[in-house]
């Protein structure tokens, strides 16, 4: 292989009394896709945004292409040719994609007071898409884009320097369909014939033997391994027991044994212009419903639906038998239905807060105790306790949420649902950027609930549908497929959820 | 012909603002004219541009009471290159060959007021002032006061604050204040009637109902004050209705071809307890009610 | 939220912040030994209590991360629209309960225009401002309003005492004190927080952001026209730019008190408030002109808040007194 | 796979009902302004008198200089409340230099050095220190004000001869034209080019929006930040020293009434062309209806507290015409 283009040593950075990382040793060759490996909290994120200069390390030596560097700014290291899709990609949502893609370079001279050429930026958006050909509006203003065409146009962005010498992708699947992430790595294998390194972060750890060449593992801050694909699959390594230091068996718990029990919720013909039409489905006490769709297929939109967050247009909604009418989260708040939103970190929490302060508030009726001053002392044993069951890492409840890692920030998310005691439980795509292990708790904690509550698990995620729910059904544009007879089996869902067909 | 005249009116606010626009509107409805007026409300430059915009309108002569007399200078300058006649009213307007300017004799207000706290005092102890330095005119009077207290070396001042009507303490705070640091002062003397009403209240407040207080302008507040006993003992009441009405007249007088005087300075009246017996007059300052009341102009 | 955040780092400001009281307090008075008297601790208890209030309303507006430029108007049409009560003869607290009402009204006009229709907060509050500041006028043309206000008793409003302190400082602590526990212990202070903070996560925890959002400009109306009603308790009289001055010590106290003590809160708007009172009280007691003392509480102002930022902390850790600044404030992030 | 970048078809209807609340909310303000002055020159024909526009196009070249930099500030999601404070130091600067006995250019240098140094302040304690732009500027305006107030004792300083900007506020051109627009009205036409056409104009939107985003990009987020606040403070400056001019004298309290009228023109003029977004012509075009408004309601007679309330009304009213504009030619669904 060849000589390393970014290599780094004994880095370490503290966040305050976080070791977020310690002596971290790395090295990426030209053409070489790696993956970064750990479980949440590991310090994946902190070390690339070292690497992109978001933020300063405390210690440690970078070098690319052999020479050492410092980074002070990100501008530093996009001039040493490292190009970045944060985990969470900022771009400019009032800006179209093109301009977005462009943003900092709109001409070759760069700096404040270069002309902008528009058609230049068009036909270098021409260029770009035939290079890496991705089916996308550019002329759309990112704001009203979906996040997978946000995912595109951060990742476009970050391909669009002519120098880019090292590909840093942060958790880019996360939020991308099977079919797009196909497309994600197709476009990765153009860079890489090209010789750029691609450093590449995921929870999904099929894809790194889909896609990678070589892997490093973090745990607790530092890299505990590094090998090549290759090696992995001759020594059959367990990649999830090497990131957990542990093994692990199945993720998915069993099944219910008992039959499922009385209807709580229960959907019919509901509609909401250009988004679903004829939504029918009961959810039962004691199973967990899962409902497969696609991005766009109207699964969001139908979460957002019942909790009241975008009323529908018609249809009826009955809880407990009773025919309710729910115009606002409020109102579904008290019915006792919960929504864990698929955007945690805008809809979910309260980022500048910590756990003491996101966990009660969607039911502050329990922390005043029915009153109208709250009950401290009971608010924080309650919410101790239940981020212990959701196991918060680390387990401060002072911490602001803006401090935990993704994944550790969805517990959070999941602990405010268990503390609003809610009778049906929607969750949004639960564990994107959520490590294996964690997955397998939150898991376990959906079967759990599913004893007291209707539970509905709507992801994107064909794999954690099936293999978490008893029943499934797909949306496709819109409209619901359901199995003829039976249950769907995994292949039959997953065509019933892209084609929108049912498998005979 | 019917003339046509025009105010430029840096405000038309507090009982010195309505009685300078009602002077001018009583003046033109009873000598004869048509009045156009505009309100800068404060606003120096916001009157200098009204300024200019009157003269466009080519009136026959053109009143005012500057928010700013410096600030509006230049566009007196221009008024009169324009060939309109301008009639000053409350303060001059320097640099300026206006036609006629009404004011009171700020200096000599100054000056009155603080003699009759140095006799008050028997010529003998220490004072307190409250300033406002911010234009010409309102400065003159502080000169005044120094001038009175050259000739009462025992008199002394031992604390003073100057004022500013965009400041961060309000007037009454600054007396508070002036109290707290020296509780054995026996007068204030303040630049303005604001100052001094609320200055009364502080005195009262703090316990000193034997302190001596004076103020300058002459507003139905301050009069109600001195006419009950507190320690606010004089206003210096200005005419503004007289300067207003002045004005005016000698515009008629001047487009009759007619002499016009250049100054005048309109009577002050030392408003005292005694004068106010029988009532608090609201409109001394019309020409001839001051005889009337039996006041004698001071300054 | 006192309860919510990490007890020692509040802890280690609230100390600074009593380091940072005393200290400007010994400074005043060296420089000026009859500061400490409590004719001027008491002037300074009751100077605080008109800004005090205006800082209290805007501390509600900030807290949802809004602004309200309209104090200066709200606080005159209040002002002499409570003037003219008292002069028609009306008792005090009939004259206070227009106020209320009137300002209240107002902050219910721009918080619904803001949070039920979206208008852009400073643009609105500027209009609406300046549609009250003329209102101020309709009374009286613009002419002080004195009438009765001996024979009403309002400036017993600032001249009484109770237990040795001035009438008005009680108003202000009592106040602060149903504030601060609706701030902090109550359900209504994290509704009002979580607003402000992420306003769409707050709506899908079933908060209903957009009258929070009234409500704090509601609550801001109502504590401006009971601070220009101490002002007028204060100067015996209602004129149209009494509260003129209102506005700038009270965003003044409202930030310097968030900077020092990590937030905007009510205690932090009450220290905030203080320290400004102090030294302006100071400077008036030195006879300090004003042109100086203005400058010094914004100088004053402008090294609290640097003092106080992350990043100047930053900069100190760099400079190799790390150490000793992560014992003063444990838990302290970067 | 297919790459698209053309939007998708409308019905025709659509679009013309789109078009039409476009052009409404990019010309509402200027529509107005002449709906403003027809109304108020058919009741007073002197609005349109040649010595009326000179005062109202000199006020109006005062104030856009005042809050041509502001505007940028603005738009890039900053806020600059000591611009009229600014102002006023360099006012009385310049006039307290010429009491001094140093001359004209000296004292105008001065002036403006001033704003130099207190646009760097802000620039520094907002894009270096981080701190709250309105923390800083509430800071730094108290801090003019007082040194502009310190420097003539509280008082106004008078100035005896005229300067080298006393030519340019002359009515020239047909009586009717200061000659001081024509160098405003340039620099405003550079700004403009510069906001439409040079990148920092994209960045200066791009920031407000998502300053990460700009700062992730590689722009130099810290010098722009910096050169924003200094050039909104040099205006203001140029400003001041105009004034001092203007008024033959320095004004410690000029700067006051600024603030809100200040911030009104470049709010109203945010909310025509790009809505939400405080931009060159939007500046000009509320500039020339304040003033208009201003003189109109002189040549009324109109008390200054009925202005106020006009003036408020008006906002009010134009926030809403815009707001409903915007609302409507922005109804384009998501991913549609
Ligand atoms: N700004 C911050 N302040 C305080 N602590 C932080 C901050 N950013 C990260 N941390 C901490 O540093 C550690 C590493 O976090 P990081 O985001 O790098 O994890 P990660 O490996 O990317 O996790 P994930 O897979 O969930 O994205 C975590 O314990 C996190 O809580
Ligand atoms: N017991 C109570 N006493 C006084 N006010 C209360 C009480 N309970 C609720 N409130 C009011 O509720 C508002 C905010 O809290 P929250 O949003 O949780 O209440 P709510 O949902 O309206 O009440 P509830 O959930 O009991 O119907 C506050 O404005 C508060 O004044
Ligand atoms: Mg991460
Ligand atoms: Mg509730």
């Amino acid at each position: 292989m060849a000589a390393p283009i970014l290599t780094a040593s004994g880095v370490s950075k503290r966040f305050g009394p976080v070791q977020a990382l310690q002596n971290v040793a790395f090295h990426v060759a030209p053409g070489e896709v790696h993956a970064l490996l750990g479980i949440n909290g590991a310090g994946k994120s902190t070390f690339i945004k070292i690497l992109s200069g978001i933020i300063q390390k405390d210690g440690g030596q970078i070098t690319v292409g052999g020479e050492e560097v410092h980074f002070r700014t990100p501008e530093d290291a996009i001039r040493a040719g490292i190009a970045t899709v944060q985990q969470h990609p900022e771009l400019v949502p009032d800006m179209t994609g093109l301009d977005n893609i462009f943003l900092g370079r709109e001409s070759a001279r760069r700096g404040l007071f270069s002309r902008i050429d528009q058609r230049g930026l068009e036909r270098r958006a021409k260029a770009l898409l035939s290079r890496f050909p991705v089916a996308l509006d550019l002329t759309l203003e990112v704001g009203r884009m979906s996040a997978v065409e946000r995912e595109a146009v951060a990742i476009l962005q970050a391909i669009a320097g002519e120098n880019t010498r090292v590909l840093i992708l942060d958790e880019p699947t996360s939020t991308l369909t099977d079919i797009e992430r196909e497309d994600l790595f197709a476009l990765m294998g153009l860079l890489k014939a090209q010789g750029i390194a691609i450093i590449y972060i995921t929870h999904q750890l099929e894809e790194v033997f889909a896609i990678a060449d070589s892997f490093s593992i973090f745990r607790n801050g530092t890299c505990v391994a590094r090998m090549t694909v290759d090696e992995a699959k001759a020594g059959r390594v367990s990649l999830a027991d090497l990131m957990l230091g542990e093994a692990i068996g199945d993720i998915f718990p069993p099944r219910a044994a008992t039959a499922p029990g009385d209807a709580v919720l229960e959907v019919g013909a509901l509609c909401l212009q250009g988004d679903f039409d004829g939504i029918s489905l009961t959810a039962r006490k004691g199973e967990v419903l899962g409902i497969f769709g696609l991005v766009g297929s109207g699964c969001d939109e139908l979460a957002k639906a019942i909790f009241g967050v975008t009323p529908p247009d018609s249809g009826t909604l009955r809880l407990r038998g009773q025919v309710v009418r729910l115009t606002s989260p409020r109102a579904a708040l008290d019915a006792g239905v919960f929504l864990v939103p698929g955007d945690r970190r805008t809809e979910g929490l309260v980022l500048s807060r910590a756990a003491l302060f996101n966990v009660p508030l969607a039911n502050l009726r329990r922390a005043a105790a029915g009153r109208w001053s709250l009950r401290r002392r009971r608010m924080q044993g309650d919410a101790r306790a239940l981020t212990g069951d959701v196991a918060l890492h680390p387990p401060s409840l002072t911490t602001p949420a803006s401090g935990f890692s993704g994944g550790n920030q969805q517990k959070i998310v999941l602990a405010k649902g268990l503390y609003s005691q809610a009778d049906v439980y929607i969750f949004v795509e639960p564990t994107v950027g959520v490590d294996i292990g964690a997955r397998a708790k939150i898991y376990a904690l959906m079967r759990q609930l599913s004893r007291d509550a209707a539970v509905i698990v709507i992801s994107s995620d064909c794999d954690e549908v099936h293999g978490v729910a008893d029943r499934t059904l797909a949306l496709h544009k819109g409209r619901q497929v359901e199995p003829v007879s039976g249950v769907f089996s995994r292949d039959a869902l997953l065509m019933a959820g892209i084609m929108g067909e049912v498998a005979q | 012909a019917d003339r046509t005249f025009a105010a430029s009116l840096g405000w038309t606010t507090y009982d010195s603002g309505r009685h300078l626009q009602d002077g001018f509107t009583a003046a033109v409805a009873e000598l004869g004219g048509s009045l156009t007026t505009t309100d800068a409300g404060f606003d120096a430059r916001v009157q200098s541009d009204q300024i200019d915009s009157l003269v466009a309108s080519r009136p026959d002569a053109l009143f005012i009471t500057p928010a700013d007399a410096v600030a509006i200078a230049p566009a007196v300058q221009r008024a009169i290159a324009a060939g309109i006649p301008v009639f000053c009213a409350d303060s001059a307007v320097p640099g300026s060959t206006v036609t006629t300017t009404a004011m009171s004799n700020n200096y000599g207000m100054g000056v009155h007021s603080c003699e009759f706290i140095c006799k008050a005092i028997g010529g003998k102890g220490k004072i307190a002032r409250v300033m406002l330095p911010q234009n010409e005119s309102w400065d003159q009077r502080t000169l005044g006061m120094e001038w009175v207290l050259r000739g009462y070396p025992e008199v002394e001042i031992v604390t003073e604050w100057a004022f500013a009507l965009a400041g961060n303490v309000t007037p009454r705070q600054a007396v508070d204040n002036i109290l707290t640091s020296n509780p054995d002062i026996d007068a204030i003397w303040c630049a303005w009637d604001g100052a001094a009403v609320e200055g009364t209240l502080a005195a009262r407040a703090a316990g000193r109902d034997d302190l001596i207080i004076t103020g300058i302008d002459g507003g139905s507040q301050a009069f109600n004050y001195i006419a009950s006993d507190t320690p606010l003992k004089l206003s210096m009441a200005q005419s503004f209705y007289e300067m207003a009405y002045s004005c005016v007249f000698y515009a008629h007088e001047s487009l009759a071809g007619r002499n016009t005087p250049r100054l005048i300075v309109t009577p002050t009246y030392a408003v005292v307890k005694d004068m106010l017996q029988a009532g608090i007059p609201d409109d001394f300052d019309v020409p001839g009610r001051g005889a009337e009341l039996g006041w004698v102009r001071a300054v | 939220m006192s309860g919510f955040q990490d007890n020692m780092r509040q802890s280690a400001r609230g100390v600074g912040f009593l380091a940072l009281v005393i200290a400007v307090g010994a400074a005043l008075a060296i420089a000026e030994p009859r500061f400490l008297s409590s004719a001027s601790l008491n002037g300074i208890a009751r100077h605080m209590a008109a800004n005090g209030l205006a800082a209290l309303g805007l501390t509600f507006v900030v807290i949802v991360r809004r602004f309200d430029l309209s104090l200066p108007g709200v606080a005159a049409f209040a002002g002499m629209s409570m003037g003219a009560v008292i002069a028609a003869g009306a008792p005090l607290w009939v004259a206070v309960a227009a106020g209320i009402a009137i300002g209240a009204a107002i902050g219910m006009v721009s918080g619904v225009a803001i949070s039920r229709f979206g208008l852009p907060d400073i643009v609105t509050t500027i209009a609406v401002g300046s549609i009250c500041a003329g209102m101020a006028f309709l009374y009286t043309g613009g002419r002080s309003i004195f009438q009765n206000f001996f024979q009403v008793g309002i400036t017993d409003l600032n001249d009484a005492r109770l237990m040795g302190l001035g009438v008005s400082l009680w108003i202000l602590l009592a106040i602060y004190a149903v504030a601060w526990f609706v701030m902090h212990r109550t359900r209504t202070g994290v509704a009002f927080y979580a607003t402000g903070e992420n306003p769409v996560a707050a709506h899908f925890s079933g908060i209903a952001t957009k009258r929070y959002v009234a409500l704090a400009y509601v609550l801001c109306g109502v504590c401006t026209a009971l601070a220009v009603l101490l002002i007028l308790a204060e100067s015996g009289n209602a004129e149209t730019n009494k509260g003129a001055n209102l506005m700038m010590p009270a965003y003044a106290g409202v930030f310097l008190g968030a900077a020092i003590l990590g937030g905007t809160s009510v205690l932090a708007t009450l220290g905030g408030i203080l320290l400004i009172t102090m030294l302006l009280d100071g400077f008036a007691l030195m006879g300090v002109p004003y042109y100086y003392s203005d400058g010094m509480i914004s100088l004053i102002l402008l090294a609290g808040v640097l003092a106080f930022s992350d990043t100047a902390r930053g900069w100190l850790a760099s400079f190799g007194i790390r150490r000793a600044f992560r014992r003063s404030a444990p838990g302290e992030k970067g | 796979m297919t790459m698209t970048m053309t939007k998708p078809a409308e019905s025709h209807r659509h679009r013309t009902r789109r078009r039409l609340s476009r052009l409404i909310t990019n010309l509402w303000l200027v529509a107005a302004l002449v709906v403003l002055t027809a109304l108020i020159a058919s009741q007073r024909p002197q609005l349109l008198d040649p010595g009326n526009v000179v005062a109202v196009l000199k006020s109006f070249s005062i104030m856009v200089m005042m809050v041509l930099g502001l505007t940028w500030v603005i738009a890039a999601g900053k806020i600059d409340v000591s611009f009229m404070q600014v102002a006023a130091l360099s006012n009385m600067l310049c006039a307290w230099g010429l009491s001094q006995g140093w001359g004209w250019w000296p004292a105008i240098g001065a002036g403006l050095a001033a704003g130099l140094a207190v646009g760097l302040l802000n620039g520094w304690l907002v894009a270096v220190m981080r701190l709250p732009a309105l923390i800083v500027t509430i800071s730094t305006a108290g801090l003019c004000a007082s040194l502009a107030a310190a420097l003539g004792k509280g008082t106004v300083i008078r100035i005896a001869t005229p300067g080298p900007v006393a030519s340019l506020l002359e009515p020239q051109l047909g009586g009717a034209v200061p000659l001081i627009v024509l160098p405003v009205l340039a620099l405003a036409a550079l700004a403009w080019f510069v906001q439409e056409r040079l990148s920092m104009g994209r960045y200066i939107y791009a920031m407000a929006q998502n300053e990460t985003a700009v700062r992730s990009v590689g722009i130099p987020v810290v010098g722009l930040t910096l050169l924003l606040f200094v050039f909104s403070a040099v205006c203001a400056a140029l400003a001041g020293v105009i004034l001092a001019e203007n008024l033959a004298s320095g004004q410690p309290m000029i700067g006051g009434p600024y603030l809100i009228n200040g911030l009104t023109v470049v709010l109203l003029g945010g909310m025509m062309v790009h809505v939400g977004k405080p931009n060159i012509l939007g500046t000009l075009t509320a500039t020339l209806f304040i003033g208009v408004l201003f003189s109109g309601a002189a040549l009324l007679g109109l008390p200054d507290y009925q202005r106020q309330i006009i003036q408020g009304a008006l906002l009010l009213t134009g926030l809403v015409v815009a707001m409903l504009a915007a609302r409507h030619h922005g109804e384009r669904r998501k991913g549609g």
